[in-house]
């Protein structure tokens, strides 16, 4: 019990290099499967010790705090922990159909090993409490989604990872800037301690010009990183071209924790309600606004719609961004639900763009005629999926979109509230193109019918992300809990 | 007279950097690239960092150059000139550095003992990392020691390089045209007293991989330059004798068990420990003193270390090597 | 006598480097940083008497190493690419 | 306050943004990866610069300072272990855009950026 | 002062003395093979005397045994490196100024 939080990543790190030391490609899909439920178990216990026991710290080597490396799981890291490896958990049955027919045999592997790495990063930025050691996390996610991306069929896969490569590696080289610049103020590498030092030595009050830096900084090359507006030119790409399986993933996860990096880092770190906050809050609160119109306009242009959806993940960060920058404690219980919120309906579209991709052979509008007929189970989920991203009351997006426009509300912006709803009509436009071309719309010239529906072991993931979707419309007892823990250890951390 | 050679240094460095933005030839961007870091290693001794120094070289001038070259080779040599000014580019890198320049108002001057950074955290690991964990290198102690999470990560990060570069170019001979035995690649053979000074060369350096792996905690080095020294030795072996020779000495197979095995040592000790019941990576309870179990888990996670280093790079080296083939 | 040394090394450096950086062709670049790279090796171990530290001569070694390496692996490039471009022509013109 | 102190953060500075200058501003993939070697390697310079304190040595036990009366002074060694796991991302993220770069080539003939594009816009 | 220090100075000031040399030859001389000459003249002459000056200050010590190998190491590999070098250019067809029709 004690070991739970190093296990939540030790599991799927040692599992990687075990996929290697056996060649067959069912051995790897075996482990890789093993490791992802496992680490997703350990996950749930330590959700459940932070809720009903209170935070878990583990130190590394066995060395304190500040001076060696220690976990420190409170509420936010575990639901976070939860998101990423409750995904890996559903991806991973599902990877084993769709990877067989994207990725060659001999490279396959390779492929879990890298999945299982990425996996590992994600959830080691999760759950560490110290900075370089974040650092560390995020370039082994990154480094191994750069060649999971390149691992594309088509040619456009591999200049999409190197722009995300370069991009990426830009984005993590300013936070490693970031992070330098707070350790020589602070001389600690520890979150919580670099907050404590950040007050005791009155660092904070004092308008430094180091700290300032710092955090522009990081935040630059955290935005890099989840894609926020301007800086999002890496991400249609990347999710466009990438294996199925990876944006599957990617989509559901990798925004989020560096998501959950930006909350650490400027609600952590510098305590709430400084100016700091409330200046950083503004300045992302254009290019959020800005992400949601722009992005979901473009979307709604888009033909290949795997694309699509990845414009409409750009707005969906917006929202995201949206909530934390209120600086509200509706506001961040919004951002941090959508976190989760948006994991399940990403995850779900993304799953049947790969079950159409695994029967069709591609994803542009004009193959989806049709397909209400020949895929029922799949586009039906997909049509859930889209309700849920438009945020109908009875699923899941409902939930995160009302608290956003609870929090609006209290602060009394109403511009805002418009522009929120706007995002929402714009997101019916772009699912309602497609959920007309494969219902309403005939199949071409009735070729042979040799497409059916899509096998179950993609259908029973996707299935199991619809009922999500629903359940958490309804039930919200578990995220919302759990949102507001997070919000109340970050707002009153101080 | 340290501030002196700083100084210089510094100047070189910044006239390399501009030399590489205006040369339009890889090739000699390449070579500048080798200086440059030559250089930056220069300075990171004359600032007391000689593990850096002594990654830096190794990687930098060696692994780094060889790989660029290796890629180079079956791309084009030359850079087009682009179509466009870069202006914007110039505004962003002005705006950035102008921001940092501002950030750096308020850090304590280069060089003074009572800085927050000397005051905080890093007096435990001069005073006590002696005592509490036995190497003179201090180094070594945090690297291994108290903050030997990073170094997992670390191992991983490279371990992870590999085996995208394996997944992404293809180690496997199979992908090599069906064509009969391909001649054997061009090599630097017919110089005869190349090959000669190589074969004496080449043990030497491998002696001095694992002397530099085993005095790691007495002196600069470790397993990660250990491993990347020996790597050069056999990229050595093989840039003389022609890849395939090589290949017959360490073969590919043989690299992706020596690197997984590598990153499992490190994780084993690791949860050693914990079945010791320590906490993950707590070496003091791998033997009946503290101070000697952190010796053998230093000992022992350095060599899990050195080991998937070696293994990478030389998977890396013949990636790039057999793509070429292939493909030329 | 050691900050003498190593001002007098780091002049050669800097002459090399010039070099370098002219070209023309690639083989002077080439040249010119193998010697660059003697010279590195030199100036650490210089370095390392002036600082009182000689045990770290370990990194002059390895530079030493590395250097080698890195010039045996430039000509292989030139022997294994015999279009690559060597710009012989400018030195010629 | 002293200005001519932070002459070795300032020459770090400029180094990382002509590193930066080549990643953003060239079209060429190798040339750009050469930038980002710049570019972390001149943030490598700023970290060790900050552990520097003047008239220390390197920090590993002499034993002469065991011996004298006066304890040694050794530099910071916390950031020297963290830029060693920096070089180690650094090398790695090389090799892996390297690798990408040879592949780019293969499928399209080219590692110029404008030219990929148009070839990309061309089908 | 004694007399090894003095002979130290000596060897260092030859050392540089040539080292200089080599590096205005590799600068002023106007093609590939007088400068490939100027560098590998005095380069291993160069090393000779500044390591050895530093052998003499160290006394029987490890560093002196380091500084034997740093010499063994630099003057065979520098020396391979130039022959190798001055081959390969030759076998790329760079052809030496004298040998050239126009002679500037």
């Amino acid at each position: 019990m004690i070991h739970l939080p190093i296990a939540q990543v030790i599991i799927p790190l040692l599992a990687a290099p075990l996929c290697l030391l056996f060649r067959s490609k069912h051995v790897a899909w075996t482990i890789a499967l093993c490791a992802t439920w496992l680490s997703f178990g350990v996950s749930i216990l330590l959700a459940i010790h932070v809720t009903t026991v209170g935070p878990l710290s583990y130190n590394i080597g066995g060395w304190p705090a500040p001076w060696g490396i220690s976990y420190y799981i409170d509420a936010l890291n575990a639901f976070v922990l939860l998101i990423v490896s409750g995904m890996s958990a559903l991806v991973l049955p599902y990877a084993k159909k769709s990877v067989e027919i994207e990725i060659d045999d001999p490279s396959q592997p390779y492929f879990y090993s890298l999945l299982l790495i990425c996996i590992t990063g994600l959830l080691g930025i999760a759950a560490t409490g110290d900075a370089f050691n974040m650092y560390v996390f995020l370039e082994l996610s990154s480094l191994s989604s750069y060649a999971l991306i390149g691992m594309g069929p088509r040619r456009r896969a591999l200049t999409a990872a190197y722009q995300y490569l370069i991009m990426g590696t830009i984005g993590a080289t300013f936070i490693l800037i970031g992070i330098g610049l707070l350790y020589s103020l602070t001389g600690t590498l520890n979150i919580h301690d670099l907050a404590l030092q950040l007050r005791v030595n009155d660092i904070l009050s004092s308008e430094n010009r180091t700290l300032l830096t710092a955090f522009a900084f990081l935040t630059v090359g955290l935005s890099l990183k989840l894609a926020l507006f301007p800086l999002h030119l890496w991400l249609p790409n990347a999710y466009t071209y990438a294996p199925s399986v990876v944006t599957i993933f990617l989509a559901a996860t990798a925004t989020k924790v560096a998501i959950y990096m930006l909350l650490r880092f400027c609600f952590g770190v510098i305590g709430n309600g400084t100016v700091f906050q409330m200046t950083l809050g503004k300045i992302i609160l254009i290019p959020a606004l800005a992400a949601i119109l722009v992005a979901s306009i473009v979307a709604i242009f888009q033909y290949d719609i795997k694309r699509m959806l990845a414009y409409s993940s750009i707005a969906q960060i917006g929202y995201m961004i949206l909530g934390i920058s209120f600086a509200t404690t509706t506001g961040l219980t919004a951002g941090i639900l959508h976190m989760f919120n948006h994991a399940l309906m990403k995850g779900l579209l993304f799953m049947v763009m790969g079950a159409v991709s695994y029967r069709v052979g591609s994803v542009y509008i004009n193959d989806f005629r049709g397909l209400g007929r020949k895929m029922p189970w799949t586009m039906s989920a997909f049509v859930i999926g889209g309700l849920s991203l438009m945020g109908v009351p009875m699923t899941a997006g409902f939930i995160s979109k009302w608290y956003l426009v609870k929090a609006a509300l209290e602060n009394g912006w109403w511009d805002v509230i418009i522009l929120i709803l706007l995002g929402s009509l714009l997101a019916v436009v772009y699912i309602w193109r497609v959920v007309e071309t494969a219902f309403f719309n005939p199949s071409h010239e009735h070729e042979e019918e040799e497409s059916g529906e899509a096998p179950l072991s993609l259908l029973i993931p996707m299935w199991s992300l619809v009922i999500a979707n629903i359940y958490f419309g309804i039930d919200t007892s578990l995220p919302l809990g759990l949102a507001q823990q997070a919000t109340a250890i970050l707002m009153g951390a101080n | 007279m340290e501030t002196t050679i700083d100084i210089v240094l510094l100047t070189f460095l910044c006239i390399t950097a501009i030399a590489i933005i205006y040369i339009r030839k890889l090739f000699c961007g390449i070579m500048l690239l080798g200086i440059f870091s030559l250089l930056s290693a220069c300075l990171f001794v004359t600032m007391d960092a000689v593990d850096v120094a002594f990654t830096e070289a190794a990687v930098g001038t060696g692994i780094s150059t060889i790989l660029l070259l290796g890629a180079m080779g079956q791309t084009n040599a030359h850079e087009k000139r682009p179509p466009y000014q870069p202006l914007i580019a110039l505004l962003v890198v002005l705006v950035t550095g102008s921001v940092l320049v501002y950030g750096t108002m308020d850090l304590p001057v280069f060089g003074t003992p009572d800085a927050p950074i000397h005051l905080h955290v890093a007096p435990r690991y001069i005073q006590q990392s002696p005592i509490e964990v036995g190497p003179p290198n201090m180094v070594t102690s945090v690297l291994a020691s108290y903050r030997g999470f990073d170094t997992l990560g670390e191992t991983a990060v490279i371990f992870t390089a590999g085996i995208a570069l394996v997944a992404l170019l293809g180690s496997s001979q199979k992908k090599r045209p069906p064509c009969a035995s391909p001649p054997q690649p061009a090599t630097l053979h017919d110089h005869l007293i190349l090959r000669i000074v190589g074969k004496m060369f080449i043990p030497l350096i491998l002696l001095f991989a694992l002397y530099v792996q085993f005095h790691g905690d007495y002196g600069p080095g470790g397993g990660f330059q250990a491993g990347v020294i020996f790597a050069s030795g056999i990229i050595l072996y093989s840039l003389i004798f022609g890849l395939n020779t090589a290949m017959r000495v360490v073969s590919p197979k043989a690299l992706r068990l020596l690197g997984s095995l590598g990153v499992l040592l490190f994780g084993g000790v690791g949860l050693l420990c914990i079945a010791l019941g320590g906490n993950f990576l707590d070496y003091n309870t791998l033997a009946a003193r503290p101070v000697d179990g952190q010796h053998l888990g230093i000992f022992l996670i350095e060599l899990g270390v050195g080991t998937t280093v070696f293994a990478i790079m030389v998977m890396m080296f013949y990636a790039f090597s057999l793509r070429g083939r292939n493909t030329s | 006598m050691y900050a003498a040394a190593s001002l007098a090394i780091l002049v050669v450096m800097g002459l090399a480097l010039i070099r370098a950086i002219l070209g023309p062709t690639a083989f002077d670049r080439l040249l010119s940083v193998n010697m660059f790279g003697t010279k590195t090796v030199l100036l650490i171990s210089v370095i390392g008497f002036l600082t009182n530290r000689p045990d770290f001569l370990d990194i002059a070694l390895v530079y030493a190493l590395v250097n080698f390496l890195s010039t045996i692996a430039v000509l292989r490039y030139f022997e294994q690419h015999k279009s690559a471009p060597t710009d012989q022509k400018e030195s010629q013109r | 306050m002293n200005w001519v102190g932070h002459y070795n953060y300032w020459g770090a500075i400029f180094l990382m943004m002509s590193g930066f200058y080549v990643v953003i501003s060239r079209g060429n993939l190798i040339k750009k990866l050469i930038g980002l070697n710049i570019f972390s390697t001149s943030v490598f310079l700023l970290y060790i610069t900050m552990g520097k304190i003047k008239g220390a040595t390197a920090p590993i036990l002499t034993e002469a300072s065991q011996l004298t009366a006066s304890p040694q002074i050794y530099s910071n060694p916390l950031p020297h272990v963290l830029i060693l796991t920096a070089i180690v991302v650094g090398v790695a993220t090389t090799a892996v855009g390297l690798a990408l770069t040879v592949r780019i080539n293969e499928r399209y003939g080219t590692i110029e950026e404008d030219e990929i594009r148009a070839k990309d816009d061309s089908l | 002062m004694t007399i090894l220090d003095i002979t130290t100075a000596l060897c260092l000031t030859a050392g540089c003395f040539l080292g200089i040399t080599g590096g205005f030859g590799i600068y002023r001389l106007p093609d590939f093979y007088t400068r490939l000459h100027a560098s590998s003249v005095t380069d291993s002459a160069c090393a000779f005397l500044i390591l050895f000056g530093l052998m003499l200050q160290s006394g029987f010590t490890l560093a002196t045994v380091k500084l034997c190998f740093i010499f063994f190491f630099l003057v065979l590999s520098s020396t391979t490196a130039t022959h190798a070098l001055a081959k390969t250019a030759r076998s790329r067809g760079l052809e030496p100024l004298l040998g050239r029709e126009d002679k500037r």
